[in-house]
């Protein structure tokens, strides 16, 4: 067994990975995850590409070691490496493998601190557009508090402008993900979780839910539909004149377990989102509320209940 | 081989349960176990850490807990575990019937422990307070229940134990079990202690 | 080898032991005439254990300092517990059991506070 | 028909089991256990399968116990895998309906990790471990067979799961409330809680006595910082599994009584909490995954060392670094759901702490490459192994470093960047160990080296195939291709990358097939190994003869060094001469049905519950309670080897004086 007969598989291998996904794509637009079109996917990107270099440069090392010791101590004859076999440590070595990794680390781990704090708030001085998702068994229910209207499978936001997402569930777990908007988060029952997105450009996205939820699963992608502010208003006004209302009943029919097509309803009763959930302070900026409950729980009152 | 002992070690004898290599590895063992157990523990006290707000439609903490039967609970399972550390005591002079006599004693407590606490559970069902009500109920009758179990299991150990040394007096071995079974008392004691605490007073602290 | 009855002195213990330089596990073995650790044990078990109903029923303190000195007086309960009934300084050869239980403590702790500290999803857009 | 006979027989066997294929399977098991059964009796092989077999206490024989199960639950998790990769291969395909593909992804990773990885590395355990530190046995050998019967009767609850009831299908992580009642009324998640439930009980037990072992049946002068370092992991991950199995066991059961008795821990009502779950259960998931990577890291540290002909490179610092890792472990199980809410605080902290895991690793891999440095090294089959874990893990490793970046996990969450990333390390470092271990010790567990030649065809196999199979999956999940998912749409640039996926997995199925080949082959014609050192070993394990005698040691060793046996043959020393004097009789544990008893015992209890069947589960629990008192009042449970046995055994190896 050589040193080639070791190394022609990575050699092929990386070739052929490369060669899949080129070959496989056409359009590397389809990497949704490296394509982001807006902050928050940005920012998460750019923390990846980050890591990934971090990486880069571990994998090199390591495998320069590596292959470097392959093939010059090989067990021939007439190696003439030098062989000792009680070799057993070497101070400097040891210390320099604890030290490289520390800094390789702090490099990421800083931006890591950073970004996952600015995530956390929406930007500043920007009102989002308030979007109470709830995850059924197997579809996604949006509710649009400020403009009064809801749809099943399918949402369409304004451009530019934070789209806050306050997240539960009526089913088990799910996860809200619009990959090219940014990363996910879960839906639970019995609390309500915020995620900001935002789309910069405008154009038609997709969707889906990240966590296995049952049989119906695979039918939970939607589409995301991102249009200007204007149309936005237009398509929201437009739907709450024209289209049928959500009802009690109608709303009842949905939490059965079954999988649909996309809906848009004109109107929607309120108790179907938790208007009070124990959890979440969302009070940033002053646009959220929280209050103290009985037993020192918190109660969160969402943008929409203050809204109305 | 090994190094020379301290002298003031030298002259010190190993009680019986240590006596034999083997049955010494036992009490490792045993050691071992009570590990895993405090992470039983553990992890059912972050469970009610976690729940003990999540009372629902239900009774809270300070609607339901009466101290009376606990301030009694703890002392009967205190002076157990001094009863049965007397055991121990006697069983390392040799002193068979003190020995049984002592965890006579310690089960008798014991018992009287489990049954106050049975009644407390039927009390509380009679309120409607089952475990099915709640969070918070599922995660406090889990925890209290599991050590109550643990008591249980411990009362029959001792009474197999009794069995044993009637038979065959403080031998390594029987001296070794029964070692073991105070070092699981202690334990339970301890715990329940922190029920005690961090269950029943802290349930009366938190408004 | 039977199991012999005999009793070792400690030094024949130590002759299987080879790890000198784990000192801290030395075992400690304690005889007396009278079982006094014992009674001073429970005696001690049981102020610590009123002491805390007490202060509790009184609400001598605000809520927090209460929890937290009625948190105290258990642990010190429990170390007595383990201290002078559990003998858990004694171990033929070393008292290895001293290791996991250090560990054990410290991880029972952890996760007991993680778990709070996750699951009161202290954060949000604030 | 009496109309409970027709109602147990839709209880038993649902739909959901009448698939063809299972039918099949099923006329399979029926026709191979009538012969089997035919077979024993015609050879009158049943009393030798009882008194050899079924209630031995020899950790040698427990190994290979666990070996054959571990070896048949990699077949069927690999099946599974074959089965999700037919699936996935094409958009919008019905191989197989969606329930079926939803049990078959749940079986295959809960096998994986709880029936295939664990007792793996408990057979290596019980294979080398006494051997290594110069022990007759394991601290508590009775112990030891419960812990395996248990395991055993968890593994067939759980794999019969598969043809009666119907199998779990809330994947391994099996999550609420969609394990409640409301959404899963079948049988299938009582199967999952109760087989993990029992299993895990026999794997604490197991965890306790290889702790103990290690701690105190070392023979004298191994001090720790003598100990081969396959010790120390060994030590190490049985401290994990102490620590990482009761919340484990508290969160099945929990959700386990919220399905059986009603109670509402995790349930959508009564204030219900299921991210508790969440929390348990990666408190010990977490530490669960370096249960399956830290042994197989003493596996490559004695590997690496034999096959370099060379001294561990860095040993105390090996040392440190492994405790470093246990220590670690318990302080990053929030990475597993960062996107949980949990907040900035928490995830910050839980990101950090899990990079920090990094570091000692990142050592543990340079001093392997370090040992290898200066040395000469020998590229037997169990070295290749150890060589393609090298890159595979650090590849695989600096993947995680990637995912435990906080908000780049935002977007890699639950994809198969995910699936990808622990397949790089739990292929790359578990099976690839556990196989490096299997050829290293096959010739001291078995007498003869398993053929070489052979062994590197499966190598590459496994090695090519599991490239071909994982590096498309990276790229699947930066195409946003989500995990669980039975199947997808075209359009979104997904299928080629999963025909190439599923080509890999087709290879990797050849390389198992040559594995077995290649152990069957070796089991009939190989060439047995008369001097027990086959590849010129360090560690006290080749001192003896292969297969080594019942009692291990006739005469226990000192050891002065730390590679013990390298040290004794380089001074001349040799073990294999035995003086008449040095033998005395030796006190063996006694074999005894009580561990398999016990298995069944739980086995009924566990089966009846499954179903509600609540006499039968009572009759059950009784007889677990039953055996256990009685075992109390057994003590006869050791006998006394006489010395004059213990010569002429010896003197047939040929290792005696005069
Ligand atoms: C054998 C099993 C194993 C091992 C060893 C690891 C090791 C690691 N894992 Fe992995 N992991 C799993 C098995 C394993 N994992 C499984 C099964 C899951 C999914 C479970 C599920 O959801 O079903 C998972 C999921 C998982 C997640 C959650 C992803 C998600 O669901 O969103 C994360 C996130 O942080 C993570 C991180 C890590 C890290 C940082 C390591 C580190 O320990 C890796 C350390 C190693 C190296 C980094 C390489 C060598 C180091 C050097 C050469 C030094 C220099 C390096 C640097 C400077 C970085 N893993
Ligand atoms: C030790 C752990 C382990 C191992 C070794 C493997 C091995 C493999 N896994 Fe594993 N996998 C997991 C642990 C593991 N997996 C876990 C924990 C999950 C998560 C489950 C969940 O989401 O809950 C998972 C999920 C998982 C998925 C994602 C499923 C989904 O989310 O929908 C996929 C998909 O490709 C996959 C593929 C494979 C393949 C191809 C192999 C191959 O290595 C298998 C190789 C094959 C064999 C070893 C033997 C096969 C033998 C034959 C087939 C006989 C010969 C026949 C032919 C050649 C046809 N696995
Ligand atoms: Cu095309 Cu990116
Ligand atoms: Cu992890």
């Amino acid at each position: 067994m050589s040193f080639k007969g070791l190394r022609k598989p990575y050699r092929s291998l990386a070739l052929a990975a490369v060669a899949a996904g080129v070959v496989s794509t056409g359009c590397g637009q389809q990497y949704v995850v490296l394509h982001p079109v807006g902050p928050v996917g940005e920012q998460e990107l750019h923390l990846m590409i980050l890591a990934a270099i971090a990486m880069a440069v571990v994998i090199v090392a390591v495998f320069t070691l590596y292959f470097y010791a392959v093939a010059r101590f090989r067990d021939k004859p007439g190696n003439a490496a030098p062989y000792r076999p009680e070799w057993h440590g070497h101070k400097l070595l040891e210390t320099l493998w604890w030290i490289i990794p520390v800094v390789l680390l702090t490099v990421i781990a800083i931006p890591t601190v950073q970004v996952t704090y600015a995530l956390d708030r929406l930007p500043k001085g920007k009102n989002p557009v308030v979007i109470d998702v709830t995850s059924l068994t197997w579809k996604w229910l949006f509710e649009y508090p400020g403009q009064h209207i809801a749809t099943v499978n399918y949402l369409e936001i304004p451009t530019g402008k934070p789209v806050l997402f306050e997240l539960t569930a009526n089913s088990p777990m799910n996860t809200l993900w619009i990959p090219q908007l940014g990363g996910m988060e879960y839906t639970m029952p019995n609390r309500v979780l915020p995620l900001w997105l935002q789309a910069d450009k405008p154009g038609m996205y997709w969707g889906d839910s990240g966590q296995y939820s049952g049989t119906g699963f695979e039918k939970m992608f939607f589409k995301v539909k991102a249009v200007s502010p204007k149309a936005f208003a237009v398509w929201a006004s437009k739907t709450h004149a024209t289209a049928t209302p959500l009802t009690l009943a109608s709303y009842h029919q949905l939490l059965k377990h079954d999988t649909m097509g996309q809906a848009l309803y004109g109107s929607y009763p309120k108790d179907t989102f938790p208007s009070i959930a124990s959890g979440f302070t969302l009070n940033g900026q002053g646009m959220y509320m929280t209050m103290h409950g009985p037993h020192g729980s918190i109660k969160y009152l969402p943008m929409s209940a203050t809204q109305k | 081989m090994s190094s020379v002992p301290l002298a003031e070690e030298r002259d010190q004898k190993l009680p019986v349960e240590f006596a034999d290599e083997k049955e010494s590895i036992n009490i490792t063992g045993f050691w071992t176990f009570l590990v895993t157990d405090v992470l039983i523990f553990a992890s059912l006290f972050s469970t009610y850490a976690v729940m003990h707000k999540a009372a629902a439609l239900g009774p809270t903490s300070v609607q339901l807990f009466k101290m009376g039967p606990v301030m009694l609970e703890t002392l009967l399972l205190l002076t157990s575990s001094f009863t049965i550390g007397l055991g121990v005591y006697a069983m390392r002079r040799g002193q068979v019937r003190a020995l049984m006599l002592w965890m006579v004693l310690t089960m008798l407590l014991g018992a009287g422990f489990v049954s106050s606490e049975i009644n407390d559970f039927i009390s509380f069902a009679h309120i409607g307070a089952t475990w099915h009500t709640s969070a918070f109920l599922s995660a406090f009758d889990i925890l209290v229940g599991t050590h109550g179990a643990h008591v249980t299991f411990g009362i029959f150990w001792a009474l197999t134990l009794l069995f044993q040394l009637k038979k065959r007096g403080i031998t390594a071995r029987t001296a070794r079990k029964v070692y073991t079974f105070s070092l699981y008392w202690h334990f339970l004691d301890i715990v329940w202690i922190f029920i005690f605490t961090f269950v029943y007073l802290n349930g009366k602290i938190v408004p | 080898m039977a199991h012999s009855e005999t009793e070792l002195t400690i030094s024949e213990a130590y002759e299987r032991d080879n790890d000198r330089a784990l000192k801290f596990l030395k075992p400690r073995f304690h005889e007396e005439k009278f079982p006094m650790t014992q009674i001073l044990g429970y005696i001690g078990s049981l102020i610590l254990t009123f002491a805390a109903y007490f202060l509790v029923i009184n609400r001598v303190l605000p809520s927090i300092a209460l929890l937290a000195v009625i948190l105290t007086l258990a642990v010190m309960q429990g170390a007595l517990q383990l201290g002078v009934f559990m003998h858990v300084r004694e171990g033929r050869g070393l008292a290895w059991q001293l290791i996991p239980l250090y560990l054990v403590f410290l991880i029972a702790l952890g996760m007991v506070g993680m778990s709070v500290w996750i699951m009161l999803f202290k954060s949000g857009v604030s | 028909m009496p109309a409970f006979i027709v109602h147990l027989i839709h209880t038993l066997f649902p739909k959901t089991v009448l698939f063809p294929d299972i039918l099949l399977i099923d006329l399979g098991l029926v026709v191979g256990g009538i012969g089997l059964f035919i077979f024993m009796t015609k050879t009158h092989r049943w009393g030798w399968l009882w008194r050899e077999w079924l209630t031995t206490v020899d950790h040698k024989r427990i190994a290979v116990l666990y070996l054959i199960a571990a070896i048949v639950m990699l077949f069927r998790g690999g099946i599974d895998a074959e089965m999700i990769r037919a699936q996935l291969a094409l958009p919008g395909t019905h191989f197989m309906p969606a329930i079926q593909y939803d049990e078959v992804f749940t079986t295959h990773g809960t096998i994986m990790i709880f029936f295939m990885g664990m007792p793996f590395i408990f057979a290596l355990f019980n294979a080398v471990v006494p051997l290594m530190i110069g022990a007759r046995d394991v601290a508590f050998p009775r112990i030891n067979a419960m812990s395996y019967w248990l395991f055993a009767c968890g593994a067939i609850l759980f794999n019969i799961s598969f043809i009666i009831g119907g199998s779990p299908d809330a994947g391994w992580t099996a999550y609420p409330p969609y394990t409640g009642l409301a959404f899963n009324p079948g049988p299938g998640e009582n199967y999952y809680f109760l087989a993990l439930i029992i299993a895990g009980i026999g794997t604490t037990m197991t965890g306790i006595n290889f702790l103990v072992t290690t701690v105190r049946m070392r023979a004298p002068g191994m001090t720790l910082m003598r100990m081969p370092l396959f010790i120390w992991s060994a030590m190490v991950t049985s401290a994990l599994v102490l620590f990482a199995f009761p919340p484990l066991t508290v969160a099945l059961a929990m959700s386990l009584f919220d399905r059986l008795f009603g109670s509402s821990f995790f349930t959508l009502g009564h204030g219900g909490m299921p991210m508790m779950y969440v929390n348990l259960f990666w408190l010990f998931g977490h530490p669960e995954v370096y249960i399956l990577v830290i042994p197989l890291f003493g596996v490559f540290s004695e590997v690496v060392a034999t096959f370099s002909k060379k001294q561990l490179f860095g040993y105390p610092i090996m040392v440190a670094s492994i405790l470093a890792i246990m220590f670690l472990s318990y302080g990053t199980w929030v990475h597993h759901f960062f996107t949980m809410g949990a907040g900035p605080g928490v995830n910050v902290f839980f990101g950090l702490s899990t990079m920090l895991i990094a570091i000692p690793t990142g050592v543990k891999i340079f001093n392997w490459i370090f040992t290898m440095w200066g040395g000469r090294i020998q590229f037997t089959v169990a070295m290749l192994y150890q060589l393609a874990f090298i890159p595979t893990f650090v590849i695989g490793g600096a993947t995680g470093v990637m995912l435990a970046a906080v908000p780049a996990d935002y977007q890699f969450h639950n994809s198969y960047f995910v699936i990808a990333h622990f397949h790089n390390v739990i292929i790359g470092g578990t099976l690839f160990g556990l196989l490096s271990g299997l050829y290293y010790w096959w010739p001291k567990m078995f007498g003869s080296k398993l053929n070489e030649k052979q062994g590197r065809v499966a190598f590459w196999l496994f090695f090519i195939g599991f490239w071909v199979t994982f590096s498309p999956q990276y790229l699947l999940g930066l195409k946003g291709m989500t995990r669980r998912l039975y199947t997808y749409p075209a359009g979104l640039g997904w299928h080629e990358l999963n025909v190439i996926s599923t080509v890999g997995a087709l290879i990797m199925g050849a390389g198992f097939v040559a594995l077995v080949f290649n152990i069957v082959w070796t089991l009939v014609y190989g060439e047995r190994d008369l001097t027990g050192d086959p590849w010129d070993g360090r560690t006290l394990e080749w001192s003896l003869p292969s297969p080594v005698p019942e009692y291990n040691f006739a005469r226990v060793p000192v050891v002065h060094a730390r590679d013990a046996w390298w040290d004794m043959k380089q001074k001349g020393q040799s073990l294999a001469q035995l003086s008449p004097e040095d033998v005395h009789d030796i006190e063996m544990p006694r074999n005894t049905p009580v561990p398999f008893l016990l298995g069944v015992a739980f086995f009924v209890v566990g089966f009846a519950l499954t179903f509600k069947w609540w006499p039968i589960a009572g009759i059950g629990l009784a007889g677990v309670f039953a055996i256990i008192i009685f075992s109390g009042f057994d003590y006869e449970d050791h006998h006394h080897l006489k010395a004059e046995v213990v010569r002429k055994t010896e003197a047939s190896l040929g290792r005696l004086q005069g």
